[in-house]
């Protein structure tokens, strides 16, 4: 039904305080559908586990597809095993240093990208001409794959960090680029009005009412970006790394090693879920409307 | 009125003396059956806003009940709660003896405040969006009283247009056909004609009457003008302002069709003015 | 999903660097092997070793042609492959440098950059050379390149020298002066292996054994037509012919398909260096591993 | 200033029905500034072809970097050698072999992630039980990269097109789903209350209001989505494949022919940019407003 | 007026007899000066819609001009046009002397029909977007400058708050802050009383009122309340509906401050009233 459409997304939409200031109102209006003064143990306190439930399930189920033998060790490593290579390497302390590399690549990468993609976003959302210009090139440039990517870069910057940050920095910018772009132009040409009539100038209207108006938008690009920035650490890391979760997937398959393969895979999924939450944080910190 | 009032209201009841208890009692109509609205001790607070505080109201059916008030005073909150779409509150809300909370009722339909109009949709598939459920639009039928609705709202020529290509007004009237087609037995309106020229205004006020006496509709109309509140309703409930509460409740014993410049009807509007006053 | 003994197919990989797996391809020699048993053949490509090991692994590949390196490192890995045959004797990796950096030997690599592709032969060919001269992993900093990015990174001066690989070896000496292979040693090259899953070995026999008569025939037909397969090399890949010539019959033996002692020999040297280097589990067993690849058997009814 | 702002984002808005209509409106008005009946031929006309300025610019640059030396012939062949390369596949027959498997792959995989993503956007858009269970899992996929997936398809599909078609679609899957979850959940509340109101029903709801409030932001999705698809096509060919855009780049790089690598790039990029015009051009069909 | 419109306009200057040529002429204050807002033969279309067809007026330094019309006449587009909003359309329209389409005037600010906050501000943020842009939002004039506004308005208390948590009259009044926060020497008002109620209403009336005199400000106000353009205006100038012309103007020939139940008034109402009535 309509109603119970609207009550799911509805309460997915409130904050945190307003549902403890309702349920406060109805505790107070002492009616009998309120179990009095002793505090419910809100459900939503447990929400955040729920996000575990799916993940451990399929742990399960990847235990059993190797212990019943759907798939031999050799091809999927049991969880356990994945377990200790990287406990294996975590206490033999090599762990850290992939995973330090991978995150300041990534977090320069990602941050490069974001800066440059927000650039690019503002002037093609802005200036038709700006648009008509750039955006035919860049959404071709959009498509082209990571590792197509690999012998030019090598080619212009080198095999240092440079080149590897530059390449990251490529996957952060389309998605950040993209909805910023869009988000922009979508702004609701109302407020924009108001801006006019009021004269806010150019700097003001983007800082009081066009990025305001647009930060969703850039905010669900950041968070693509961010997640692309992942994606291309691999090939960034083919770049003369020695170090690195991308140089440990490509080593384990050089090497034909499906525990260090599975263990890298889960660690990008495992970062990559951390960068997704501390994008949400910083969104909340921003937005904290 | 607001006699558990929570402690940080500031109890307001002071020029509500001459507010009879309006929960079937006041109004002859209502006391012969079962009130389609029942408002009971209704409470609504908004994080640190209490916008309503111990309202009272009984509608009976086919009743025309305006309701003013001052701007911020909790008129449209009390509507959200009637339709349904509030889900917190104090007090007991029933609209034809069922508790809004379980669900709310289909039989209400709302005109809101804004127009809230489909952006992307035309005026015709924007009314069109008020049918009942179980109409399939398309049919040739629906689509002649969604036509008829346009006409009757004065914007016949405008069917095609998109809301970002009509007036203020026309908005309006989109949003008050939208509300028409749905044909509830409940319709709340929330200062339908608040954008409207004199003509206009009289002419839908003239309408709406129509529809109410023809379909046998109960009404909840909020307003800040009073000289619509007292020519169109049977009751004018007056809110005091914030937190709100039943201020006064003024009968309008005036038999239909009305004169706009009778002069009952103007003492009454002195009436429902004074209690307005603060 | 190949593997089984009731799939009808048989999957095959070919690669650049194994020259009969193309001959075969070209003249349908393998398909008309199977032509009386209604059994399909299905070639895949592998770009390299690794992923013909991943074929393996995932078992879509019931034959695969790696390094004989890259084999051990499957099998220790617990990649249930057999080498019954070996598709060439190639010198196809060697140290190469430019004659203006002044590297001469593999002692002058101290402290100097080496580009590598870890894992393939080129690396342990590295490792060797270095070994060779008294010096460790440690003494040079390896830089980690795929074999063609080595190769550009080379040119470009970013690393000193590069453990090189044909056909991009070959390439780089023909076609850009100063170009210069200043360490070659072909016993340390690690000789090119086809691996077969062991259950379509042991379930298949009788396909196992087709598939080498056909390699067989193929490996006839390239000795004695030299020019001609280097055409087919040229053709398949794209190389120019100067380079696939030089990469077939100056570089290339076909001589003796058999794994024997001198294979073992080399691998077990090789296997310290394997659990030296990490690249294989603690727990894993590189030497023993060895003797589970290689079957110098299985091959011999049919050459 | 503020004004010029609007003005040209205004002009970037405005569909080129309204833009001939305003013109027709000055025109009849017969002031001063009109130029009569004779229409002026409008610089939007030429607009399309402002997209292909920069890009013929950074050929021009290309061609001078290699003529003169800055990068070497077998590092980046000169523009007329890749297009040679090109033409003489084109010639032989050999890449329309290559452009049609690649489409094929890219418009299953593309079109197979769009609909999974929109579904699993829908619901956890629209259910926060839904998107508590399911996003911080697909939050965690999204950033594991293309070359992460293959060793895993490899062994749960095979060799196959499949295989190669469903991690395509994994690729397309992200954006569509980050983009259009987030859109569904900043549908307007003001209109969901309506649908609530007039009793639309969850199917009508979501076909009348919350699909096409949200529209935008799931084209944006689709468009990033596309994008996605192409990046992993590399990825997806690396299985097995031995046709296909994405393998002649690899076979490049294997051969070391910096002139396939570089036709192949710009394969990716022409593509590219034909099927983002061709998301575009649903777009309009679709939104048509 | 509308001696050369369109030929697909049906003439409608029938009932506007008493209509003076507005242009400079009427009125005794604008034949004094240039007019501070010039209005030329201004014709308006959006795509088949006429909205307004011929429309001359002139506007003097200090003059307070109300707008009446029926829903959809052009009332608001006249406004945008004035603002400098709309870039396409038919005469000449000068604010200052200068053309509106050569860039608008800063000295121009409007009161939109719909509230238009910027709905992630609060109410405080939304009033300082009006401030003019010389005015640093954060310096402690400027902030006292936007409460005292925020109170005059009637909105203390509500200054954190965030459009969503206001009424519609709430939502009203704070887009009612911010045109006066811009201070222009020409105001642009289009309904904004609309939402509110008698009381507050007035007091906003009376306010709008005293920033006039004691600002010198030129003001445009479009109503539907002709009690309210009577009490306000120096002149009422009569929109007869679509496609917009001026069917008439009304002088308000009164010594402020006016009594709001003035005989005179009251006349001056039912003239108006009469000009509106097809
Ligand atoms: N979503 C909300 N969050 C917080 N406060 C709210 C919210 N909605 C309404 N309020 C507050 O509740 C009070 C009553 O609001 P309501 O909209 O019911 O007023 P109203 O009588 O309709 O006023 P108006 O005539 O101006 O429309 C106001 O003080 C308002 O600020
Ligand atoms: N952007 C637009 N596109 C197309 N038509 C428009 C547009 N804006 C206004 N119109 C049309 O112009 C006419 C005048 O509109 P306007 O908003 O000026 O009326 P108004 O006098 O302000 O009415 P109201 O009192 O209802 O606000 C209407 O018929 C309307 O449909
Ligand atoms: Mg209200
Ligand atoms: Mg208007």
């Amino acid at each position: 039904m309509a109603a119970d459409t609207r009550r799911e997304s509805d309460v997915s939409r409130e904050s945190d305080a307003r549902h403890g200031s309702d349920a406060g109102g109805s505790a107070r209006a002492a009616e009998p559908r309120t179990l009095g003064p002793i505090p419910v143990p809100s459900a939503s306190r447990f929400r955040p586990l729920l996000g575990l439930f799916v993940p451990l399930a399929l742990v399960v189920v990847w235990h059993a597809l190797v212990t019943t033998g759907v798939f031999a060790a050799y091809q999927l490593p049991p969880p356990l095993r994945v377990a200790k290579t990287l406990y294996g390497m975590a206490a033999s302390g090599e762990l850290w240093g992939h995973v330090a590399i991978t995150l300041q690549r990534v977090a320069l990468g990602a941050g490069l990208g974001i800066v440059v993609g927000t650039v690019f976003g503002t002037l093609t959302g802005l200036s038709r001409t700006a648009s008509d210009l750039l955006d035919p090139l860049l959404q071709s440039l959009k498509n082209i794959p990571s590792l197509a990517w690999v012998p030019l870069f090598l080619l212009w910057f080198g095999i240092g960090e440079t080149a590897k940050v530059l390449l990251i920095s490529v996957g952060a910018f389309f998605p950040v680029y993209l909805n910023l772009s869009t988000g922009i132009a979508a702004v609701d040409e109302e407020l924009l009005e108001v801006a006019e009539v009021y004269d806010l100038g150019r700097v003001e209207s983007l800082r009081r009412v066009v990025f305001p108006a647009a930060l969703p938008d850039l905010l669900v690009g950041i968070r693509g970006g961010v997640g692309l920035a992942w994606m291309f650490v691999v090939a960034a890391e083919l770049i003369a790394a020695s170090q690195g979760i991308g140089f440990l997937l490509s080593d384990g398959r050089a090497l034909a090693r499906p525990d260090i393969i599975v263990g890298s895979i889960l660690l990008f999924a495992f970062l990559g879920n951390c960068s997704d939450v501390a994008v949400k944080e910083v969104r909340n910190r921003v937005v904290g409307r | 009125m607001s006699s558990d009032a929570d402690a940080d209201v500031t109890p307001s009841s002071a020029d509500g003396v001459d507010a009879a208890t309006p929960t079937g009692e006041a109004d002859p109509d209502s006391s012969t059956a079962d009130p389609v609205l029942a408002v009971d001790d209704l409470r609504k607070r908004y994080d640190d806003t209490v916008a309503l505080d111990g309202v009272d109201l009984a509608v009976a059916d086919e009743e025309f009940v305006a309701v003013v008030g001052p701007s911020g005073c909790g008129k449209s909150t009390l509507l959200r709660v009637l339709s349904g779409l509030e889900a917190e509150f104090g007090g007991r809300v029933a609209v034809d003896g069922t508790d809004v909370r379980d669900g709310g009722s289909d039989a209400v339909g709302m005109v809101f405040q804004e127009p809230r109009l489909l952006d992307w949709a035309d005026v015709r598939e924007n009314v069109a969006v008020g049918l009942p459920s179980d109409v399939d639009p398309a049919s040739p039928p629906a689509r002649e009283r969604v036509d008829d609705l346009i006409e009757t709202v004065g914007l016949d020529g405008f069917a095609e247009s998109r809301p970002d290509e009509l007036s203020g007004g026309m908005a309006q009237r989109v949003s008050l056909a939208r509300g028409l087609a749905y044909d509830p037995s409940v319709l709340l309106l929330d200062e339908p004609f608040s954008a409207l020229d004199r003509l206009t205004k009289a002419d839908q006020q003239d309408h709406l009457l129509d529809v109410w006496e023809e379909r046998g509709t109960t009404v909840v109309l909020v307003t800040h003008d009073v000289e619509e509140a007292v020519y169109l309703a049977d009751r004018v409930v007056v809110l005091s302002g914030q937190p709100g509460t039943v201020a006064s409740v003024v009968d309008v014993d005036i038999d239909r069709p009305r004169d706009r410049a009778d002069a009952d009807l103007v003492a009454l509007r002195r009436e429902v003015t004074d209690a307005l006053g603060r | 999903a190949g593997s089984g003994g009731e799939s009808g197919t048989v999957t095959v990989d070919y690669a650049y660097y194994n020259p009969v797996s193309l001959v075969l391809r070209e003249k349908g020699w393998l398909e008309a092997a199977f032509a009386d048993t209604g059994t399909d053949v299905e070639w895949v490509l592998s770009l390299g070793s690794n992923q013909a090991n991943e074929y393996a692994q995932s078992g879509a590949a019931d034959v695969s042609s790696t390094a004989g390196i890259a084999a051990l490192m499957a099998r220790t890995n617990g990649v249930p492959i057999t080498t019954p045959y070996v598709y060439s004797n190639p010198e196809w990796t060697a140290l190469v440098t430019f004659r203006e950096t002044g590297i001469e030997s593999a002692a002058d690599l101290e402290g100097k950059r080496v580009a590598a592709t870890r894992g393939t032969d080129p690396y342990f060919f590295l490792l060797q050379a270095l070994e060779d001269a008294g010096l460790s992993a440690e003494d040079v900093e390896i830089v980690h390149l795929q074999h063609p990015e080595g190769q550009s990174a080379l040119i470009q001066g970013d690393v000193d020298a590069w453990a090189g690989l044909d056909p991009h070896m070959a390439e780089l000496e023909l076609e850009y002066e100063g170009a210069e292979l200043f360490f070659r040693e072909p016993r340390y090259n690690t000789y090119g292996f086809l691996n077969f899953l062991d259950g379509f070995l042991a379930n298949r026999t009788a396909d196992a054994r087709r598939v080498l008569e056909a390699y067989e025939r193929g490996r006839e037909w390239a000795i004695e037509n030299p020019e001609a397969t280097a055409g087919i090399l040229a053709d398949a890949s794209g190389m120019s012919e100067p380079v696939a010539e030089r990469v077939f019959t100056q570089r290339t033996d076909l001589s003796r398909p058999i794994p024997g002692e001198p294979h073992r020999e080399l691998l077990s040297n090789l296997s310290p260096i394997l659990e030296r280097e990490d690249l294989v589990t603690d727990d894993a067993d590189p030497a023993g591993a060895v003797d589970e690849l290689i079957d110098s058997e299985f091959a011999s009814g049919v050459v």
